[in-house]
């Protein structure tokens, strides 16, 4: 057991494929000699070479559009769009092709590859480098989209993508990189990918946040453990496929739910996650699921983006407001944001 | 690079200033290129058959199309020489890359008329198996093939056992940025691919003069690293010539090539459509004269390589590919609701598990109601069983 | 007042905006001498001439593109999305640019065009000419997302979109092209572009639908009142802005609320309902708001596309669960769709 | 097209094989082709300050990096003369599509340092009003400002009172499908519009040979009908010359152009990135020795235009406006969240004001715990208030 950070354990998860499979590819921008720019792909092409780890040209849907032609060729790539916003020209690519391909030929044609994408804000970054595009991708069927909070998930996670059959958007939070871990290259108790994960189990409200939302949660959790409110967390992991046993389980038990994302609010998914926990425990909830999410504008400026993102203070104000009407609080001392 | 060295390269890598062309309007044979093979006489009676038999099948499909056994036809009427001229340039191991439009195309490589109407009948997706032939499915949106068809050629490449890609694209699909990127990723990688650029001067209205200013399509190469040429599709002498070429220069390691086939479409773009709109009946006669099935029967009577018997077992033929695809396209359309959740995943997301049941849950209490479509869905009205609180 | 269909009514329109400002452009694939695909253009050339409403290169993002420059320059441009899945390629233009730029440049740059997509299934269409593509737009903020269900909102939803000072995307549903209705150039009481609209009034349950979905929700109300339930239909129209006032006073009248969209539902616009509606009237609520949407899957080839739709039987099956358990019903005659 | 038209229309639209050049490395003039008329002496003098002043602003901007005064600064050193020859090929009542690498563009434009900083110091999105100075955003999605810029030159075009488009792209920038869509819808609506290539041989760390096999990139021009040409970036007199020709070839109606100018990037992409990686010490010294600046002052010193008087004038400019940078920067990064929600849409949302008055009440009560910032975001530990039940 090593600790390391994120980007490191994704480094390494890329290495250990590579060794895995002769038939695993690492292309994109800048991901060759200078191991990207984040340093995920540090030192791959030094140990497996130009043909394994290579530098494209810079077009994002000539990057996709390419892996699914070596797919089709019995190869495994695993592309990186540098910075979530720069998954957007590959949209169509990865909407009409990616998660079609296998649906289009019944079955004959199967697409296992894996996109990276660094998704999220809180690193300074100007404009276009801290979107959030999961739920772009977790609303076109075909897509499985997951996305680790722990550095031990970040390696198996992306393992576990790389050996899917299927197309996996694996959405990397870029503000998590530094964050340290431990992590053992023998699997140990590792859920697989598609079951979500109790970061911390409590009885009074469960709060169930995915990627760079976890840490936060967790943060919150401790917080209100201090009050005397005990915050059960849970990870998702896998936006798709969902998790529900564990989501439902768990509110079935506290009654509660608060669910968190960076991503702007309107049609993300915690939407999905709100109206599937209400759909099925309905007659569970002492209260509505309540949101806690980015605000519905455009990615702010580095200078007010700590405004923009969800925080502790706002999870526990969510949570304060669980019990009371359906009125948003806007009166109250402590503020929340519903979005 | 020197300068000399550049104009050495531009000048290889430009197309002639005039398309390709072995054999003139009516049937005569051309002077011919030192460098440029007469494809074999066994070969372009073999084209010949297809394109008679192809053309029948066009017709078919259309006629088709009226009787509501078809969803759509994008007819390839006037496109033979080009499709069956490239395909024939491939062998079973190499790759195609249809479009939507490329019905002649796959019938030249092979694939049965019904499997490769599925598509446009709306039985499914895809109807054959793209493996199986080595033939990706007919792609719809313009120019996203490109890619796939370059990412399957540098795959080839690594595999190094051989294979060449053959990616077919419109004039409109030239205009996608999808073509361009991977026209471009073609020339850095040195894949084995061939891209055939079927000018056939319309994307559904819209001319070749408000899709590009370019001199010529094939100039889109030059820019990009990539060889390119420009032949009369029309011709299928010439087309079968230039794309082999092409072809064996992939396969040879020598990298991609671009090659622009001037041809027309006669038909409108699809049955759908009202070509009246937005062209005169003068142009298409022209062209309808210029008719690529003519132009060969033509070239091979007059080479002495046709004979009436050639031509009528050729039509034979036809009709009884007429024949049976009138009899394949006769049935119901088939469909069973609960395949839409078989090929999402390899294995189905706990979602579409559960989805499934319901559908299962729901046909079966239809059939309980005595027949299934019996629901509205607001457009037609049908009968419903009458739902009480 | 004339009776015409909704491509009527959507032409007429474009016509009277192109009547009332020499700045309105309109371009597109085909819109030109042919009048659109849909012929929701027809005309235009002919009596506005080549410069005023024109066809372009067959490159999405470069049209939508152009339009963010036309808009610099003063113009108005309506730019057509020939069919939605068609509008992917645009998308990076669509999120990175027409929604951002008002905002980037602190509202001296607006950029007043619509983009046109005609959406949805229901008309026997091969892959790709059936996508639903909404909600991609609706989570993307900065965009305005409208689709009119009625001849009368498709006049009127378009012009206001023509007027609007911001982008809006004008989700046209394909298959009421066709359908027949009333329409007079004279506002009348025609609701503006942001407010939903009471289609039906009734006691017992509110149905929230849009574009498509709602003249099946409306003929599943007349089903379901000669059973005795009385549902309120509730038409959307705006997906951005949502208006939350009108859905939410019906809401808390009924107590109970089945969402209805066409599109796959993971994510979806009726995600975003159901939470809001959830957090917004829980103590209203007396079932837990249900989702009648399309299957998780891509769009079906047209062979089996009805069973993909929402239907009045599973509008139906979804009100006739709404006071039961948590558990999907799997076992009642009716079978309901909830995803 | 006839065969001799069309040799002659892609004579015209190729560029020349080697890159137009007027000034030799060392400062010696070059003879100037008979079309190709040298800029006026005064504005040569100007050009010349702007680089001097520029380079120092440049320099100046990479060390606020590392202060931590700017978030991001991609550098310009190396690019001086082709962003700033290209610049003053423009009247004010044209148009400028920069990208984020252009800040000497920017600045020749004649824009405020600290207003073309402001995105790079993460104060805005954007810091200058685009219509006021008829210059776009800087770009960061690559060649996506392209259509823009196509789409505002026809805008011009249809106003007709004047006006040409300048749009900047990188090597790199030129992959993008957006590039070629651009080009490609220019040379259909023969829209006032030039574009400017800046090869400087990287994209990050990607090399121009992994970028496209392109002879030179001048060579996608063709495949559009955009006639094109390539110069030396690093000779401003030849840049300069070579966009004021395509420029005024654009107000005069004869339609877009693609210059190349071929460059060099001297420093690393960004003050974040590690140049060493890719890229060794021995080809950048080359390119160093290669200094535009120093070959204008060279070249005009050979002329007899420059004395050490105007060489002085122009440093001391420049340390002044180093000065101001300094200055301008020493503040704390200004914001106010609540300007979040103003520029979404002209009115905001129901949704949009709810959540305005949220964070207004949230701040308020942060002004009330003793100050904003203090909370947690899961990444930065700082105290924050104790909440409880
Ligand atoms: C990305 C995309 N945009 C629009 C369409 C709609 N569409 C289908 S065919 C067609 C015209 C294509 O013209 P061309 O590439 O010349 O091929 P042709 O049909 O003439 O063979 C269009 C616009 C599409 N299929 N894909
Ligand atoms: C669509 C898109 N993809 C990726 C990026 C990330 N990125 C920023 S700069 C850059 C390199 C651009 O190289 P080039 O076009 O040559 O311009 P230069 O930086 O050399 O001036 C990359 C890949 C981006 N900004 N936009
Ligand atoms: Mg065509
Ligand atoms: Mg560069």
């Amino acid at each position: 057991m090593a600790t390391v950070t994120m980007a490191r354990a994704l480094n390494s998860a890329l290495r250990e494929a590579l060794r895995a499979d002769d038939d695993v590819l690492v292309f994109g921008e800048d991901v060759g000699p200078l191991g990207g720019v984040f340093r995920i792909t540090d030192g791959l092409t030094r140990e497996f070479g130009q043909e394994r780890c290579f530098d494209t040209p810079l077009a994002e849907a000539g990057i996709v559009g390419v892996a699914v032609g070596l797919c089709m060729g019995g190869f495994r790539p695993v592309v990186e769009m540098q910075f979530d916003a720069f998954g957007y020209p590959a949209f169509e690519q990865i909407a009409s092709h990616v998660a079609k391909t296998r649906n289009r030929t019944r079955g004959r044609l199967s697409l296992p590859m894996v996109i990276r994408v660094p998704f999220g804000g809180g690193i300074g970054g100007v404009e276009h480098h801290s979107d959030s595009s999961e739920a772009y991708y977790a609303h076109t069927p075909g897509l499985k989209v997951v996305t680790p909070a722990t550095v031990e998930d970040a390696y198996w996670l992306l393992r576990d993508a790389v050996d899917d059959p299927d197309p996996v958007v694996f959405m990397e939070p870029k503000r998590l990189y530094w964050s340290r871990g431990e992590v053992s290259t023998a699997r140990g108790s590792v859920e697989p990918l598609g079951r979500a994960v109790v970061r911390r189990a409590g009885r009074d409200v469960t709060v169930v946040a995915y990627g760079p939302a976890v840490p936060v949660a967790l943060e919150a959790a401790r917080e209100a453990a201090r009050g005397g409110v005990e915050l059960e967390v849970v990870d998702l992991r896998s936006l798709v496929p969902f998790d529900d046993a564990t989501v439902v389980a768990s509110v079935r038990r506290t009654g509660r739910c608060v669910v968190v994302q960076e991503a702007q609010g309107f049609a993300g998914v915690g939407a999905e996650v709100a109206a599937r926990v209400q759909e099925r425990c309905f007659h569970s909830l002492a209260a509505p699921v309540l949101r806690v999410a980015g605000f519905d504008v455009p990615y702010p400026p580095p200078a007010v983006e700590r405004a923009h993102l969800p925080s502790v203070r706002r999870i526990l104000g969510a949570v304060s407001r669980l019990q009371f009407d359906d009125e948003p609080d806007l009166t109250h001392g402590v503020a929340g944001v519903v979005s | 690079m020197s300068f000399q060295a550049l104009r050495q390269t531009v000048d290889r890598l430009l197309p002639s200033s005039d398309p390709v062309r072995y054999v003139a309007e009516d049937g005569t044979p051309l002077p011919v290129p030192d460098d440029g093979g007469i494809p074999a006489d066994a070969v372009l009676l073999d084209a010949f058959r297809r394109m008679v038999v192809g053309r029948r099948f066009d017709a078919q499909a259309t006629v088709l199309t009226r009787q509501g056994r078809l969803a759509v036809y994008p007819s390839s009427r006037g496109q033979e020489a080009c499709q069956i001229g490239a395909v024939l340039a491939l062998r079973e191991e190499d790759w195609l890359f249809p479009t939507y439009r490329d019905s002649m195309a796959l019938f030249a490589r092979g694939l049965d008329p019904l499997e490769l109407l599925t598509l446009l009948r709306g039985e499914w997706h895809c109807g054959y198996d793209p493996m199986a032939w080595r033939t990706a499915p007919q792609c719809t949106p313009l120019a996203t093939q490109a890619p796939h068809a370059v990412g399957l050629a540098e795959a080839l490449r690594r595999r190094g056992r051989g294979g060449v890609v053959l990616v077919l694209v419109g004039d409109g699909g030239t205009s996608e940025g999808d073509f361009h990127e991977a026209l471009n990723f073609a020339g850095v990688l040195g894949a084995p691919v061939v891209f055939l650029v079927q000018n056939n001067r319309y994307a559904i209205s819209v001319p070749l003069e408000r899709q590009s200013a370019a001199p010529a399509l094939a100039f889109r190469g030059v820019g990009c690293g990539v060889p390119s040429e420009q032949v009369d599709g029309n011709d299928l002498v010439a087309t079968l010539a230039v794309v082999s070429a092409a072809v064996e220069r992939a396969r040879a390691g020598r990298g991609p090539s671009l090659v622009e086939a001037h041809t027309y479409r006669v038909e409108p773009h699809t049955n759908a459509d009202d070509a009246a709109r937005y062209r005169d009946e003068e142009e298409v006669a022209r062209w309808r004269a210029a008719d690529p099935v003519v132009r060969l029967e033509r070239y091979l009577r007059h080479r002495g390589l046709l004979t009436d018997r050639e031509v009528e077992d050729a039509r034979q033929e036809a009709e009884r590919v007429a024949e049976a695809l009138r009899a394949g396209l006769s049935g119901p359309l088939a469909g069973d609701p609960l395949e839409l959740f078989s090929h999402v995943f390899a294995e189905p997301t706990p979602q579409l598990v559960e989805q499934r049941a319901w559908l299962a849950a729901e046909l079966a209490a239809w059939d309980g109601d005595g027949g299934a479509g019996g629901d509205s869905d607001g457009v037609e009205e049908e009968g419903r069983s009458g739902w009480r609180r």
